[in-house]
């Protein structure tokens, strides 16, 4: 049984989780990104997305920070490279992000495997329904000792529910939206997360899609265990479309992103 | 006629099932229940029947090709989809669709479109139920096909320009989907080819069942049986339409692929040829991907079959070897197509061109009957034909 | 079903006659017979019935308009002509002459076209038969019309430029006229509408007489008994085609002439409303003319009513009172193209939307039954229609 | 009864016709050039075309002709003057030469009575009928005492060929070519010119269409008692498009061209 521990947050607390896409701006820029992301005491958990030509749940900035990711070559080679020099710098959670066929690709055990041998915590795959992972995913990925997050949304039936929750082993993935990640519009998010509250015993509830500031992230204490935030981070890392990437200026962009989401002092 | 034998939760064999977002997961099962109850009723089999007939003009004839015959030595028959409203089979599921969201109380309908052929033809069915219209079309494909771009913003819907990726019907269908769960519980999403996650590519066919259906009833009135029947895949859908209830019986089925500039070229369309199983748009199907799984540009001078996917029906069917596939080049197409022309005096789309140069080069004993689906109207391939056939105007 | 009655010696009452020079007589009088011996032989009508089923997709529905019955605030129905093979009537007189030169022994077609319609359907028809065909078109309207140009070329049609005059339709048909005369032996001239020389007006009036007798079946079918036939007029094809049968019977026949920008404006195609006695290409009839006899330049923005004849037959009826005629202008005939586009999902030929603009303004009491024929598609209006709807684009 | 001596020919001759559109190419060097017509002494008599808009029985230099002379604004009463100044000139037959709607529209009895007055000998209208000419036009073409000419083509039935010599009181105009005016199509003109013989003594039989040199005109002694030439002539005294008319020098041409057909002297 995989430890969902580290994803539980303590009373009113909500732990704060970046959503990295490897290979983006550039694969060493992405590199300097994640060893921040390691490091920095106001992330709690990150999420690593595996680029994908087809990514249809993101929105326009993750879509855009695939495909130039790709353009690059980013292979999964590359992420699990990734993968492991986080795990080399911290001992946090990282969940792989991504889409079912070039995991399916692979080869689910080979991936596995791989992913684990990286240092994965365990898989977010929006796309992948729970008859395909019973059957074609969760053998392998339990052999390799990786968790999974399942999505429910404001849309989710109470059926769908009892399942995302019955069936994750790291968190289950709360779209605080309806819509796609990164899109601004509105949604009654605390009556949504209210309901959900029951459920939160049995597995961890996580928050993401559309969430920016630190005041999203606030407005989640009691209702959710942790926020991801995503397409606000890859904005705020961009560099101007053309110009090459500068490490060190994105790792400061990084820094100046996160500072306002570390605890007054 | 229902495929429903062939479905085992979702799947055909080992193809199909639902690989979506949670976002989407109630309109697939309200979908799915919906179609069921819908199909069943005989109040909307007869609206959609009598649309059939007097908006999409139906029956299309089941014509003798006399010359094309001769030169193929063995009897071949095309079915007219050519003379649909709109000018393609794709109408048949336009509008059933169409009719279907009206009944689940959507109140807005989207769309993806390639060559624009299903754009318009869903852009028709919504102008006549009234009902707002989105367009999703690649860029890329926006400025390819203007015309047809024009007679979407005519019938009063809006295209919206997908920029990611090649810019083509791939990535319509991704922008389509990404609307779709931002609005999950007014709009109806139309997916035009028999493709896309459980029950699409089913409902699809369906809706195009009534090709085959009038197939066999002019068979049947000339007593004819048929040994082939012939027809173009792109998703797949006026293939399945024809082949639907024929699936039982004892009869070729052929899909012709497009082949583009050569299945090995790497430039080509020939999924079931050159793929492998994977997963795009919500299925299990087979795909061009390359070793990182990630999908590959299709290509094929025609708009309509350029897709790195096909339906997963298809895929379980050529799996199983019920479905005889092949590929037709670029070039062989378009000489066919232009030989229709000249010859039966149908200038036919230059997908269906290329079942019909198939059957030029296929080896008949001459005792066959081949029943070729003529999917659509070349009017919208003018300018590739126009510039094979004098290519220094 | 003939007109015979109305015939006297090859007038129409006042209108009509062979106006033509003694090197074509003797085809006139092989024609008269040839079609009259064809038209009541069963083997020719059953080629032609059965040409019509499964080439041309007939019968074409005839289709409840209830978006647009509620707009006019009285029942509006369809006859769908924009169905039939190639998107407009034209090919129902351009099959049955080309089936009736074959029979005569001919080894070449020509015609004469204006927008292209006629042109893409003689050139069909041809294509069919295995003729060879040459198509006038005036060089203008090729500039004009460069996809029907195309189109023909295509269907291995040969298109010559008519330099002379206006360089339209009225130029084709001298030019159609004169190669004819220089070639009467073994050619044989499609004429595009019903105009000409007897038996033309005559003929093509009954090669389109299929859709008043299909109207007449599909309106006892749905017990229905029209009180309004409304057609547009360029030469009057469409128009009598749909009337032939109902001439006997109690209903109003409109026809709607191309107002073009106002009968009074100088530029119009009102023949009837504008035009005096007058003899144009082979037959008295009503004809725009200026003091001096010469035949003066129609207007109209749908290029298939921009003819300053009309056809004799027409003029006969009109000049009784059993035809009613009125004239819509080229704005107005837009508008109401683009509406039905938007609201019926048929984008109709602009020939045809002048008709749909009359019966928007017509004076209805709501009791009235309209049948309209919906005589072509607009595809090739596109041009227009998108520069109206979107002027700055 | 009208008189068709003027346009029987002696034994073996031929008489030459020139046919002139009215207006062309301008209506100061038409007058000239039908001076000239008037008192040549090769010219027996004269085709004075009336031009119109549609004139589809003719050739494309015919054709351009009517339209040059209709750009300039030639009318009826234009047509009818240059008649006048013919008839001041001299005495030979002079046919007018159009299509019906231009004298329909006028009225057949006005335009008669006009055509007369101005000199007019007759009318040719190819594309007026029989019936129509029974019943329409002879009337009041008689009444002003103005002859009609006919036309007999290869194509005519046996019972056209007898309808054109019974209806035709200036003379019968013989197509001697398949085709049109100045097409250069050939054709058997002898055979058709041979059987149309026992109807010359009725009326005199005059060949057009086609023919330019004096050999055309030579070879039709026996067969015809006059040749028509058109285009060639048109063509002859055509100037370079768009360069302005010098009537002097298109005189010159006319004279040009007639000389070959004079005599030897
Ligand atoms: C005329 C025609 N035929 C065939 C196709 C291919 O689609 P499918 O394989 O779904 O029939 C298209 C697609 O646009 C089409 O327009
Ligand atoms: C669609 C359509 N309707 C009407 C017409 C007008 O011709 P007619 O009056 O002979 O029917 C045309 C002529 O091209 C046409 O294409």
């Amino acid at each position: 049984m995989i430890d969902v521990q580290p994803f539980r947050a303590s009373d009113n607390g909500v732990h704060l989780s970046i959503f990295l896409t490897a290979g983006y701006p550039d694969l060493e820029t992405c590199g300097a990104v994640l060893d921040i992301l390691a490091t920095h005491p106001a992330v709690a958990f990150v999420e690593l997305g595996m680029p994908f030509s087809d990514p249809l749940a993101d929105g326009p900035t993750i879509q855009r920070a695939s495909e130039v990711a790709l353009a690059q070559g980013t292979t999964l080679d590359d992420v699990f490279a990734l993968a492991s020099r986080f795990r080399s710098a911290c001992a946090k959670p990282l969940m792989l992000m991504g889409y079912c066929n070039p995991v399916y690709r692979r080869g689910v055990e080979t991936f596995a495997a791989e992913a684990q041998s990286a240092g994965a915590t365990g898989l977010i795959l929006p796309d992948l329904p729970y008859e395909s992972h019973h059957r074609d995913f969760k053998p392998g990925l339990e052999a390799a000792g990786l968790s999974m997050a399942f999505l429910v949304s404001p849309t989710s039936t109470p059926d769908s529910v009892s399942e995302a929750f019955d069936t994750s082993s790291a968190f289950v993935y709360g779209v605080a939206n309806v819509g796609l990640t990164g899109d601004a519009q509105s949604m009654d998010r605390n009556a949504f997360f209210s309901e959900l509250q029951h459920h939160r015993e049995q597995c961890p509830l996580v928050a993401g899609f559309g969430l920016s500031t630190p005041a999203d992230v606030a407005s989640l204490a009691g209702l959710a265990d942790g926020a991801i935030i995503g397409s606000a981070f890859l904005r705020a890392i961009a560099h101007a479309e053309g110009d090459p990437a500068h490490p060190d200026a994105t790792v400061q962009r990084a820094l100046d992103f996160l500072a306002p989401f570390l605890p007054p002092s | 006629m229902t495929l429903h034998p062939l479905i085992q939760n979702g799947y055909y064999g080992q193809f199909g099932g639902q690989f979506i977002p949670e976002m989407l997961r109630r309109n697939f099962v309200d979908l799915e229940q919906a179609f069921d109850e819908a199909w069943q009723d005989p109040t909307f089999q007869s609206e959609y029947r009598a649309l059939l007939r007097d908006f999409v003009g139906r029956p299309t004839p089941l014509q003798r090709a006399d010359r094309w015959s001769e030169r193929c030595g063995v009897q071949v028959l095309f079915k007219r989809e050519d003379l649909a409203h709109t000018g393609a089979h794709k109408i048949n599921n336009a509008i059933g669709q169409v009719l279907l969201a009206r009944r689940m109380g959507k109140r807005h309908i989207i769309a993806e479109t390639g060559a624009g052929q299903h754009g318009v033809a869903t852009a028709t069915a919504c102008a006549w139920a009234g009902m707002p219209c989105t367009v999703f079309m690649g860029a890329e494909d926006m400025e390819r096909q203007k015309p047809n771009v024009d007679r979407m913003r005519l019938l009063g819907a809006e295209v919206r320009a997908a920029r990611t990726g090649s810019q083509t019907l791939k990535d319509a269908t991704n922008e389509a989907m990404r609307y779709w769960i931002a609005h999950p519980q007014d709009t109806h999403y139309v997916i035009g080819s028999a493709v896309g996650p459980h029950p699409y590519p089913m409902m699809v066919a369906e809706f195009h069942g009534i090709i085959g259906e009038e197939t066999r009833t002019a068979c049947r009135e000339a007593n004819l049986t048929p040994t082939h029947l012939v027809a173009c895949l792109g998703g797949g859908s006026n293939a399945l339409g024809l082949f639907l209830p024929y699936l039982e019986e004892e009869v070729e089925l052929v899909g012709i692929e497009a082949g583009g500039q050569g299945v090995d070229s790497g430039r080509t369309a020939a999924t079931l040829e050159k793929g492998s199983p994977g997963i795009l748009h919500g299925a299990k199907t087979m795909i061009l991907q390359d070793s990182e799984g990630q999908i590959e540009e299709a290509h094929s001078i025609s708009a309509g079959l350029d897709y790195p996917g096909i339906g997963p029906l298809h895929a379980h069917l050529a799996s199983t070897g019920r479905l005889r596939t092949s590929a037709v080049n670029d070039e062989d197409a378009l000489q066919a197509g232009l030989l229709c022309t000249r010859t039966e005096g149908i200038l036919p789309a230059l997908e269906t061109a290329h079942a019909l140069a198939w059957t030029l080069r296929a080896d008949w004993t001459g005792d066959e009957v081949v029943i070729l689906n003529l999917s659509g109207r070349g009017d919208k391939d003018l300018m590739s034909y126009t510039h094979t056939s004098h290519p220094h105007d």
